[in-house]
């Protein structure tokens, strides 16, 4: 009773302190005023001659800020490591179920799905996409598998690792090359093609290629870890 | 970083300092000890700030590790706290000095440009470091336990050549380096009585003790405790007498701190209540300790007296009376220990026959060495002063006389060492022959036990040996008792209780959960945002 | 010519001290209303001690005791003049001052605690403690006279102290550090209230109890004799010493029935009081004198 | 030469490792003394700047400096001895992974001028520090890494925000320009900016009010980790948060908050040492407390001051490392970090190296530590910052009581084990206590490359545009 | 959709307001929920949340988004949004998953240690430990 108080006590001042300072926060963000220019609207003037891409967000994301990128794959990276590292890993499936028109329909739709990632992946310059979103719809493809199959479905661990690997390899290498043949990380090595087109873009659609294969992998192995949780 | 000079002064503390190398005897510690007497080195060849606290440091922590082998955890504790506290209060004298004179070059300090707060301020820091590693009351604590702790020859480096540091920190910083500043002189009254009431004070904590070692460190407080306040009087024969009574202190200490080893080698026995009678089993080191007593007293006859006949000519040239008086009073006190001394350990009955081992010999070398110079200080009296006046020139005072090396002048008064060595050997053995000569033959008593006990007949059981309680009466005098049932660690205890109990409310917000420590940090957001425009 | 200065005046310190002690016996036995002995009894008693066949002895310490101590009193008598001009029993003062023989008047009890000690008797140590602590008292006032003597006169040397008495004595420029010296000074000749040292009711007549025969006379001899040099430090301090042996006998003599008719009069104190009361009065005394210098 | 090789070489090495999977101890080793060979060989080309994808000005920009170029040199050389440390216990690819990327993280966090590149290194650095804190799967391991991932990711939440919120008032991301617009920022919203910067890095770095989690962190993870978490890991926050600080010109009275906060570190925690019986928290304990005075000294903007501050940076590190070390070796055998394990072995030369690193770590004189300390005290007298002075020397009397009541324990006691050392850990600690006592007695050099640090640092952004 | 707000200051106000509710609300759900895996979830909420805020401060009525694509032909701030906060929340969400992911591993690794995962019932480390 009385530890039931002091609990709903400590909430309603905890309560108060959030309100107070959300408020405290709003009234300060009143004054928030947009900038004049912003250093996204240069990108954004520039992006055509520099990088011939058509999806402006595509460029920032991949060639004017690759650096954040490559960041951000190291962190999936090292975030799938550490699920890899301290899941402990057992065959059984948590999702055990063995419906066989779930299991067709997955057969039908994987390849489906995995074309549609790919497709995602290698227009990411020229419309909403990109490696990220495409390589998620490919894991997506693997999660349906695990779904479908329970128990029995087993994707080759080394494979999904080495490809993660040597995608996140290739993404740095690419880096590297450009710093030792362009003059600096990410440099166009590449022709840049005309704007518009498939083979648009130069480094960036490799850099999306790499970054699709890298996030399909590590998703897949994410989720892998995750469904095939021992005894949670 | 590291710059010196040699002066002669420094030669002086080094010479001494060569000491350090005495446990050597032994064989142990022997990078701790070299580190020890490197650490002294740079300290009194320094010539930059700097270079004083990288010795003054040193000297700290090699003496703390060589003490850390035998003292408790408490007592080392409170060693190294006392000393790094003493050392930060020199760091911040220094730092401060360094804030007005951009340098930390000797050379380059000038304290006439000192305005008066910093330069009180930097005294009383200076004051603090020197007090510290002198042992003035109630920052003394650490002395007497380290001393008592220590391995029989580490108490004997540690009195005869570490206390000194803060001698020679004081010399070098107020008579050399910060001469001309605008220190209140207020502060070195203050000094001055602190020095004297420190060593009335210690010499009665010094007859309370019933252990060897804690009677001699409170001795060397109480010693220490007379220079303090004659260098307070920042005159030239002052620093002589000053010197002059380092030097003294450092021969006796040295004597009596090895002729205890050597008695602890003996017996392995550290207290009055437990030893006794020693006399006939170890002659020569009563003899010795003798010597040792009668100097540290300060009786003519022997070197003790030279210094302080030069600590009281000097006060009476300040005429400083009350000063005086109190010195002498303290020092007159001093009897009563040093007699304890030699009579717990070699007079009275024996309390039990228990195994005696043999005392290396080696011990017996720096107690000859020492007895052999107070002996020819007492006959040569004005011998080390031509070389005090040179250190006394070199800090820009007038020089003393030492024509003749038997009279030691001053401008009060003078003695004849010979005369008075001389007068006394006469007399002693006119005596001595009248006695042997006399009729009547004196017969040794067989049985030790066989005295006027009124009347009874006192049994090896029967505890003969209760003199060494001598100077409980002490706890009945209304003055003196406060001053030994009062004792300054309490008050360090209690201060060491509040950090503590601090400590455990501050550890304590450590230990909050995670969700604890974001809503204080949400918290913080908030208040500052609230308040902090 | 200086030898035989020196033999007289401690002929002259042994004579008097001896004869005093006599008169000290008949005056307090008189005061006490009684017939005291033969004036001459005390040194007959020391002949006799010292002729006496055998005494025993603890060890060479306890031997060599009673020697040292009584070096210590020829010591003092030596380096404290008698007069205060001329050539004559003027002793080794030259060579020394009065710091000298304020630090000698103990080494001579030192000595004899050194004996004691090694008889091994505890209540000759219980003595020798009483003594020591109860010194602890004494000579503060003490020193704080001479202390104010040694100020005034503007050095430690007793012939220039004693010059500056030439117009006025010290007893009536200082009376209150003649006051508080003269105190002690009854400490100091082991007069009652402060004699607790010697008390033979508790401590079997303190330091001198184990000692015997030739010992005990040499002890007593001492005594003699240091006590005229404690008479005798008195007057050059505060009665600007003696012009000649006459006015010295006269002046040792009337402080010696002063202390003498003081100490009759008083009970004993035990050596707590005695410390409380010396560390008090007489030191309160010589600090006030100090004050007025 | 590019400053990106220092990220990109590090993730080169981590995403080939499935091409040298059971020799990642020694590529590590290799990566490690590569990459402070590059740090070294920058030293005359400084300062270095290198942008990005394009030559905007406002592109992202990485900046060789001389104060990162110190910061940079003295992670890479921890790395490096931590690595030589490990290679005794062979391949470990979980340490090998999240040191490798810890160090891409705190190099990117000094080297990276655009704030939301910062944010992204400040993530990876935090990451790696969890999967480091988790390292020993155990009940330990991961409840610390999931109170260290509770108030890490508060943290990045209010650095986001303040991130999002420059954004959107003046529209740039590199910090140099951000230093250029911020004053066209509404005041109320400029402090709500800062201040959320400063909760973000504060969390971080570990300040007081802030900084409650670090004890418990120290502990969960293992010793040597906690060389990494204490050399590299908050100093690299600290150094961001002060050159955003000093970028941005905070008013007076901001650094005089900053500097109340870095006493305040100081004073609670050698107050919270001084109780604490487990090595790791002392050592965590006195970690925050160096903070406190690197933070109290960076606050003054002073020259002299900030100089003496990254010395401090620099000794601490080195020996906070060596420490942590030899604890590490100690808790191997011991199994148990408690106190107590002081004054259970016997081995001359590692008490001897913790006895001296100690002694550094303290300040006390010949170590390297001193001059940093002697230097803090003598610019902050020069500043009159005297109740600075005081607060330092009279809080260090604390911290000396709880680091030499560990070292006590090295001659006290009796039935002592002998602790076997290996050479190649002797060595390792050998040199970095060579290293301590070298620059205690000849700082000169050690002092004027902190003093150019400490000038380029306060000298704003030397990018030129 | 947001056309009704009239001018973007109020559009952005609306949506000022919206989010930092619900970043209040996440933070509470922060500090006071007890289960480990409901506070990470607050996380994601109050992430998700800036999230919102920093885009829809970027969003004007009539702002196209910043793809060459049916009949533009040039890039013009004028009339298309910003790309870069968009590139920049794609990492931040990406960087919010990984971290989620590692936080619930930790998660369910320490549930399978001590068989709980509250946080309230954290004691295995502190002094005496």
């Amino acid at each position: 009773m009385n530890l039931k108080r002091t609990l709903a006590l400590s909430h309603l001042l905890t309560g108060l302190l959030v309100s107070v300072m959300i408020i405290a926060l709003l009234g300060t963000l009143r004054l928030l005023t947009p900038p004049i220019d912003t250093i996204g609207e240069t990108l954004l003037h520039i992006n055509a001659q520099s990088t011939q891409v058509a999806n402006a967000v595509t460029s920032v994301v991949t060639y004017f800020r690759g650096l954040d990128t490559l960041g951000e794959v190291s962190i999936l990276f090292l975030s799938i490591f550490g699920v890899a590292l301290h899941m402990q890993h057992s065959t059984r499936n948590l999702f055990g179920a063995h419906d066989t028109l779930l299991q067709i329909g997955a057969q039908v739709l994987f390849p489906l799905i995995v074309l549609f990632g790919v497709y995602i992946i290698t227009h990411g310059h020229l419309s909403p996409g990109g490696g990220f979103q495409g390589g998620v719809i490919i894991a997506s493809a693997f999660v349906l598998r695990f779904l479908a199959y329970g128990d029995h479905y087993e994707p080759s661990a080394r494979l999904l690792t080495l490809s993660e690997s040597l995608s996140g390899a290739g993404l740095v290498l690419l880096g590297v090359l450009g710093l030792l043949l362009g003059d600096r990380i990410f440099a166009q090595i590449l022709s840049l093609g005309t704007m518009g087109t498939l083979l648009s873009g130069g480094v960036i659609e490799l850099v999306y290629l790499f970054v699709g294969l890298k996030v399909a992998a590590e998703m897949t192995l994410l989720s892998q870890h995750f469904i095939k949780a021992r005894d949670v | 970083m590291f710059h010196f000079e040699a002066t002669l002064l420094a030669h002086l503390f080094f010479g001494l300092s060569l000491l350090v190398i005495l446990p050597l005897l032994r064989r142990r510690d022997l990078v701790l000890h070299l580190l020890l007497l490197l650490s002294l080195g740079i300290l009194f060849y320094a010539s930059s700030l700097a270079t004083l606290f990288i010795g003054w440091e040193m000297m700290g922590w090699s003496s703390y590790f060589i003490l850390a082998s035998s003292a408790r955890v408490a007592t080392l504790q409170r060693y190294i706290l006392f000393n790094l506290g003493g050392a930060f209060a020199l760091l911040g004298a220094i730092a401060l000095l360094y804030g007005f004179m951009g340098s930390l070059e000797y050379r380059d300090i000038d304290a006439s440009l000192l305005p008066p707060w910093a330069m009180n301020a930097i005294a009383l820091l200076l004051f603090v470091a020197v007090f510290v590693k002198s042992g003035i009351i109630g920052l003394h604590d650490w002395v007497v336990d380290s001393y008592s702790e220590a391995t029989p020859l580490f108490s004997a480096i540690l009195s005869a050549i570490l206390s000194k540091a803060g001698i020679y920190l004081f010399i070098v910083m107020f008579m050399v380096l910060l001469k001309e500043g605008a220190t209140e002189p207020l502060l070195f009254e203050i000094m001055a009585w602190l020095g004297v009431i420190t060593s009335i004070v210690a010499t009665f904590k010094a007859i309370s003790q019933d252990e060897m070692r804690r009677l001699l460190a409170y001795s060397s407080i109480a010693q220490i405790g007379y220079i303090i306040t004659i260098l307070a009087l920042m005159q030239g024969f002052a620093l002589e007498a000053a010197l002059y009574h380092t030097l003294i202190h450092t021969l006796i200490k040295l004597l009596l701190f090895m002729n205890i080893a050597s008695i602890i080698a003996i017996t392995q026995k550290e207290r009055f209540s437990e030893l006794g009678g020693m006399i006939y089993h170890a002659p020569v080191l009563f003899l010795l300790l003798v010597i040792g007593i009668i100097a540290l007293a300060g009786m003519p006859l022997l070197g003790g007296f030279n210094s302080k006949f030069l600590i009281y000519t000097a006060l009476l040239e300040e005429k400083r009376a009350l000063l005086l008086g109190a010195v002498m009073f303290s020092s007159a006190s001093a009897f009563l220990y040093c007699y304890k001394l030699v009579y717990g350990i070699y007079l009275g009955q024996r309390p039990q026959e228990a195994s005696l081992h043999v005392s290396p010999k080696s011990y017996y070398l720096p107690q000859l060495l020492s007895a052999a110079l107070l002996v020819l200080l007492a006959l040569l009296p004005s011998l080390p002063v031509g070389y005090l006046s040179v250190i006394g020139v070199e800090l820009g005072f007038a020089p003393l006389d030492d024509s003749n090396l038997f009279i030691l002048q001053s401008a009060f008064g003078s003695f004849h060492g010979g005369a008075l060595m001389g007068a006394f050997g006469v007399a002693f053995v006119a005596l001595l022959g009248l006695l042997q000569l006399a009729h009547s033959k004196a017969k040794k008593v067989k049985d030790p036990l066989d005295i006027s006990y009124c009347g009874e007949v006192p049994r090896s059981e029967t505890n003969l040996h209760f003199g060494y309680g001598m100077g409980y009466e002490l706890h009945r005098i209304s003055f003196i008792a406060p001053l030994l049932r009062h004792h300054s660690r309490v008050l360090w205890d209690r201060l060491s209780l509040i950090a503590s109990d601090f400590s455990a409310l501050l550890s304590s917000l450590y230990s909050l959960s995670a969700q604890h420590v974001t809503l204080l940090a949400l918290l913080l957001f908030t208040l500052l945002l609230l308040g902090g425009q | 010519m200086l030898l035989l200065d020196l033999l007289l005046m401690l002929l002259i310190a042994y004579g008097f001290g001896f004869l005093y002690y006599g008169l000290y016996r008949n005056l307090s036995a008189r005061v006490h209303g009684r017939f005291g002995p033969s004036l001459a009894q005390s040194f007959s008693d020391s002949i006799k001690l010292f002729v006496k066949e055998e005494s025993t002895t603890f060890g060479w310490m306890f031997y060599l005791g009673p020697v040292i101590m009584a070096s210590g009193a020829v010591l003092n008598v030596l380096f404290i003049p008698f007069l205060n001009q001329g050539e004559s029993l003027q002793g080794l003062s030259s060579y020394g001052n009065l710091i000298v023989v304020l630090y000698l008047m103990v080494l001579g009890p030192l000595g004899n605690a050194l004996g004691v000690g090694s008889s091994g008797n505890p209540f000759g140590v219980m003595g020798v403690t009483r003594g020591l602590t109860r010194l602890l008292a004494l000579e503060l006032p003490f020193y704080l006279a001479a202390i104010g003597v040694m100020i005034d006169a503007g050095s430690a040397d007793f012939g220039i102290i004693m010059q500056a008495q030439s117009t006025q004595s010290n007893m009536f420029a200082h009376p209150l550090l003649f006051a508080a010296a003269f105190i002690s000074f009854l400490g100091f000749m082991g007069k009652s209230p402060f004699d607790v040292v010697g008390a033979p009711q508790e401590v079997y007549s303190g330091p001198a109890t184990e000692f015997s025969g030739k010992f005990l006379a040499l002890l007593m001899s001492q005594s003699a004799m240091f006590s005229f040099a404690k008479l005798l430090l008195m007057v050059n301090l505060f009665w600007g010493g003696a012009d000649h042996l006459g006015e010295l006998v006269a002046k040792t003599f009337v402080l010696f029935v002063a202390a003498t008719f003081i100490g009759s009069v008083y009970a004993r104190f035990s050596t707590v009081q005695s410390v409380e009361f010396l560390i008090r009065i007489p030191t309160l005394l010589g600090i006030v004198g100090l004050a007025l210098l | 030469m590019s400053l990106l090789y220092f990220v990109l070489l590090p993730l080169l090495a981590l995403f080939l490792m499935p091409l040298y999977r059971k020799h990642l101890h020694i590529i590590s080793v290799m990566l490690n003394l590569t990459l402070l060979t590059l740090a070294l060989t920058c030293t005359h080309t400084l300062p270095m700047v290198e942008r990005v994808a394009v030559d905007l000005p406002f592109a992202i920009t990485f900046v060789l400096e001389r104060a990162s170029w110190l910061l940079l040199t003295l992670f890479t050389l921890i790395m490096s001895l931590v690595s030589l440390y490990h290679l005794r216990y062979g391949n470990d690819k979980a340490l090998f992974v999240a040191s490798t990327m810890l160090g891409v993280g705190v190099s990117g966090l000094i080297l990276s001028h655009d704030l939301f590149n910062i944010y992204i290194f400040f993530e990876i650095s935090s990451i790696s520090a969890y999967l480091l804190t988790a390292l020993n799967q155990d009940v330990k391991a991961y409840g610390g890494a999931i109170r260290y991932m509770i108030v890490g990711a508060f943290a990045s939440l209010f650095l986001l925000l303040g991130i999002m919120l420059i954004y959107l008032s003046i529209g740039v991301l590199d910090i140099g320009a951000i230093a250029e617009r911020f004053g066209l920022i509404e005041p109320r919203l400029q402090f709500l900016i800062l201040l959320s910067l400063f909760i973000g890095f504060g969390i971080k770095a570990e300040l007081f009010g802030l900084n409650f989690w670090v004890a418990d962190i120290y502990q969960a993870s293992r010793s040597s980790v906690g060389s990494l978490f204490s050399a590299l890991l908050s100093k690299s926050y600290l150094f961001v948060l002060f050159h955003l600080t000093y970028l941005l010109h905070v008013s007076p009275s901001q650094l005089f908050f900053l500097g109340l906060i870095g006493a305040l570190t100081f004073v609670a925690a050698e107050f919270s040492a001084f109780k604490s019986h487990e090595s790791k928290r002392i050592f965590a304990f006195s970690t925050l407390g160096q903070i406190g005075i690197i933070t109290l000294a960076l606050s003054y903007a002073d020259a002299m001051l900030s100089a003496a501050a990254l010395m401090l940076i620099l000794t601490h590190a080195v020996a906070k490392t060596a420490l942590f070390l030899a604890l590490d070796l100690l808790e191997r055998h011991f199994h148990s970090s408690h106190s107590t394990i002081f004054a259970r072995f016997h081995a001359p030369f590692l008490m001897g190296i913790i006895a001296l690193a100690g002694l550094s770590l303290l300040g006390i004189p010949p170590f390297a530590g001193f001059v940093a300390k002697l230097s803090i005290l003598t610019g902050l007298a020069s500043l009159e910052a005297y109740g600075a002075v005081a607060l330092i020397l009279l809080i260090s009397l604390i911290e000396a009581a709880y680091l030499f009541r560990l070292l006590t324990g090295f001659r006290q006691g009796t039935g002592k084990e002998r602790l076997y050392v290996a050479w190649s850990h002797k060595l390792l600690l050998g040199f970095m206590v060579l290293l301590l006592l070298g620059f205690g007695l000849m700082p000169e050099p050690l002092l004027q490359l902190c003093q150019a640090a400490a000038a380029s640092m306060l000298g704003g952004n030397h990018v030129p545009l | 959709m947001f056309d009704a707000f009239g001018s973007s200051a109020l559009l952005h106000q609306a949506i000022t307001l919206l989010c930092f509710i619900i970043f209040g609300v996440a933070l509470f759900g922060v500090l006071v929920k007890k289960n480990l895996f409901n506070i990470f979830l607050a996380f994601s909420i109050a992430e998700a949340a800036l999230f919102l805020f920093f885009i829809g401060n970027h969003y004007a009525a009539q702002l196209q988004a910043p793809i060459l694509f049916e009949g533009l032909s040039r890039f013009d701030p004028a009339v298309m949004v910003d790309p870069l906060p968009q590139a920049m929340i794609l990492t931040t969400i990406v960087i919010g998953i990984a971290v989620l992911a590692l936080a619930l591993t930790f998660v369910i690794r320490y549930y399978k240690l001590t068989g709980h995962m509250r946080i309230d019932e954290m004691d295995e480390l502190g002094e005496d430990r």
